[in-house]
């Protein structure tokens, strides 16, 4: 972890970059206050990886209402009207993946793995321009890696070194998306001392994150 | 008793003590109501817990523990909490014992369509196509018909979730059977003949001997 | 979780297995209890899966040295002796593994995946007998799911549902074990109450466990 | 100074505050003995932990806590630890930034064999095979020769653990970089010459012009 940053230094931080991964299940564990700072920035027609829209007003929702997405990567888009909408419009180019799948190949860009074969979808529309792998008689599709310039993450906790501790269920995709992008940004509620989290606790170890923007860590120091 | 909580308690009653489920969204969610008082389920939900007890009331409303529909919810005692990875290991694993789910369409090989009308309504998969592939016993629990419109066909029409892991289908009126010869009828609903679920249906019905 | 059982109860599970997995890391964090179990019982010509064979009288190392074992798939076998012996001797089948590429081996055992691709072990002997698949120009070597008749396995503590709480360094294979074998029995040193464990450092949910073991609990009991 | 800590220290100077560091066992594990005192390492052991301090003493013994190796450490204040499945999600995924580890030989093609003598002696590759792809940084830290039989070779002899992945190999006679046509010296170590460092290798050493 590289430092705790302000609106101001994150904001600095999007310049240039053409994918982003959203953390949050329904927009719960969304990174709602890194969202209002991605919609102040300039930047435009992005890929989003998400595993939903939300709602429209909620979560990686926002970013499809303002029309910020040019591109999506996700496995439920029902919530949101306004995903579906620019779908049938053709302004929204929409791969729809498992939620399993999603999650794997998210794992395999963090992990330096090359992809995985698995049984979902197999015989459906998911299948589509996929390769289909035979193992022992049995047949798979190889689904691959993922990876972003930016993941926004959202994590209940951290210490001093960017150590990620998620409350209940807002972990979802947050840890997997923590690994998988060349610039992590964490928000989280509360910054806490080196060894103030249960070790054991951390779902994301700070290595995996640059940078943590927590306003009411700001607040504490002023 | 209206026809989805008909549906609802009839689901509940394939249901074990200590089976592991997950309630889809909408109609199955409803099946927790109806659990024998001797039937201690495990419900997964697939955005990262297991252990999900009931619907929260806005006192026990906790803004970090949902539903796979972002709805609040609470937890039994000892319920555990992990990321979307370990969420499908348990899911595609093996691991979850019934998925409940619902459908806008299933056909007598099995197979369901439940994500997608081509150029009318796109939800997505979401967990579907991994929970149906995963689970050890698949059950759709919908209404018989689309505003009139058959659901049991011979073959689906619409874009499918996963082929031949339909186990159990329960409508109002019954429960139903996946074969290749149409559907087995294992049940009719009170006041429900043969010749009605029929009438409704596209694929053939019939009693086995 | 079916239940928590004695000794003999432990011991009346062991018929006619022919895998074994065993947790731990050069036997930290492994079951030795179960091992003396598994040590008394009937069972013999295993396939042992481990990631080393720690020290000859340590861990899985002890079911090598009592020559239990007929067939082995393992990362690192080089501070148990008597490993090395019967490998040269041909009384034992040695299968090397890269170690990242066995705990994913596990995990697809595990998560209903049909394999993975890994970079690891190309151009090396690890890659024998293996597909190797190109993916965007890449190759990579696709590494197969591994399961077993039986996990054996160890924990800090357990909740009375069987959810495992594994400290510090004693975490490692252990939970990708639990998830990739037909029997799952969890020694554990203490058994609490339901939501005594804090939730978010559960690693092992209860629903893959079979069994707990736990003599302190027995005496408590008694 | 005896050589192998001579190794250790210089290595040590190729470390940057911050860096995500996985020392092998054997000599690497000295490295972390000579790290300047402005120089903050975060210490990676692959049996699940991120934060290792040092070797612990008998009084601070946990039997909970181990490295790689299976001994006794410490844990510096925030540590903290996972399954092996993320612990190579770490290495194999590159977010380890400097690797050390031991080698039987190394070639200029930037090979490493380190693992496994056929016939003779067959430790396994553990974590090396992923640690040396994954890491963005591999160095080498090993004694120049086996009992005066040269480690720096043409090729390789002996099965590798990965191919063309060494980035520097630091020996008690300097630090030398594999290069296609050799190994280029960066630095030979105090009283040592390009001549005795040539006696002792297989390859050819040169100095950039």
């Amino acid at each position: 972890m590289k430092g705790i940053l302000d609106k101001q230094q994150v904001a600095d931080l999007f310049i240039d970059q053409h994918s982003v991964m959203v953390g949050g299940f329904m927009a719960n564990g969304a990174p709602e206050l890194l969202i209002d700072i991605l919609l102040d920035s300039k930047l435009r027609d992005l890929h989003l990886i998400s595993t939903d829209t939300a709602m429209p007003d909620k979560g990686s929702g926002r970013l499809i209402t303002a029309k910020r997405i040019k591109r999506l990567t996700a496995s439920h888009i029902g919530l949101n009207p306004n995903t579906g909408k620019q779908m049938f419009a053709e302004e929204l180019d929409v791969e729809l993946v498992p939620q399993g799948s999603l999650a794997e190949r998210i794992r395999c860009g963090g992990a330096g793995l090359g992809g995985v074969l698995t049984p979902t979808g197999l015989g459906t529309l998911a299948a589509e321009n996929k390769r289909v792998i035979e193992v022992e008689g049995q047949q798979f599709l190889l689904e691959l890696p993922l990876r972003a310039d930016i993941a926004l993450i959202k994590a209940s906790k951290a210490d001093e070194r960017g150590n990620l501790f998620y409350a209940k269920t807002t972990r979802n995709f947050n840890p997997l998306m923590a690994t998988a992008a060349t610039l992590v940004i964490a928000q989280v509620d509360e910054i806490v001392a080196k060894g103030q989290l249960e070790a054991e606790s951390i779902a994301t170890p700070g290595i995996f994150v640059d940078y943590l923007y927590c306003p009411a860590h700001q607040n504490q120091k002023e | 008793m209206d026809k989805r909580h008909w549906i609802a308690q009839r689901v509940a009653k394939e249901l074990k003590n200590g089976d592991v489920v997950n309630l889809g969204i909408g109609l199955p969610s409803l099946v927790g109501n109806y659990v024998a008082s001797n039937v201690e389920l495990i419900i997964q939900s697939e955005n990262g817990l297991l252990g999900l007890d009931g619907m929260a009331n806005e006192d026990q409303a906790d803004p970090d523990l949902v539903n796979a529909g972002g709805q609040a919810i609470t937890a039994v005692e000892g319920a555990c909490y992990f990321d979307s990875a370990m969420s499908f290991t348990i899911i595609r694993g093996g691991h979850v014992d019934v998925s409940i789910l619902g459908a806008l369409e299933v056909d007598q090989d099995a197979n369901l369509a439940n994500w997608l009308v081509p150029g009318k309504l796109a939800p997505g998969m979401g967990g579907a196509m991994d929970l149906v592939v995963g689970a050890r016993t698949v059950i759709i629990a919908m209404e018989h018909t689309n505003k009139g419109k058959p659901k049991l066909l011979k073959r689906c029409s619409l874009p499918l979730t996963a082929t031949g892991q339909v186990n159990l289908v329960v409508t109002e009126f019954g429960v139903f059977k996946p074969n290749t010869r149409g559907f087995e009828v294992l049940e009719l609903a009170p006041n429900v003949s043969l010749e009605m679920a029929q009438a409704a249906s596209q694929a053939t019905l019939y009693v086995s001997a």
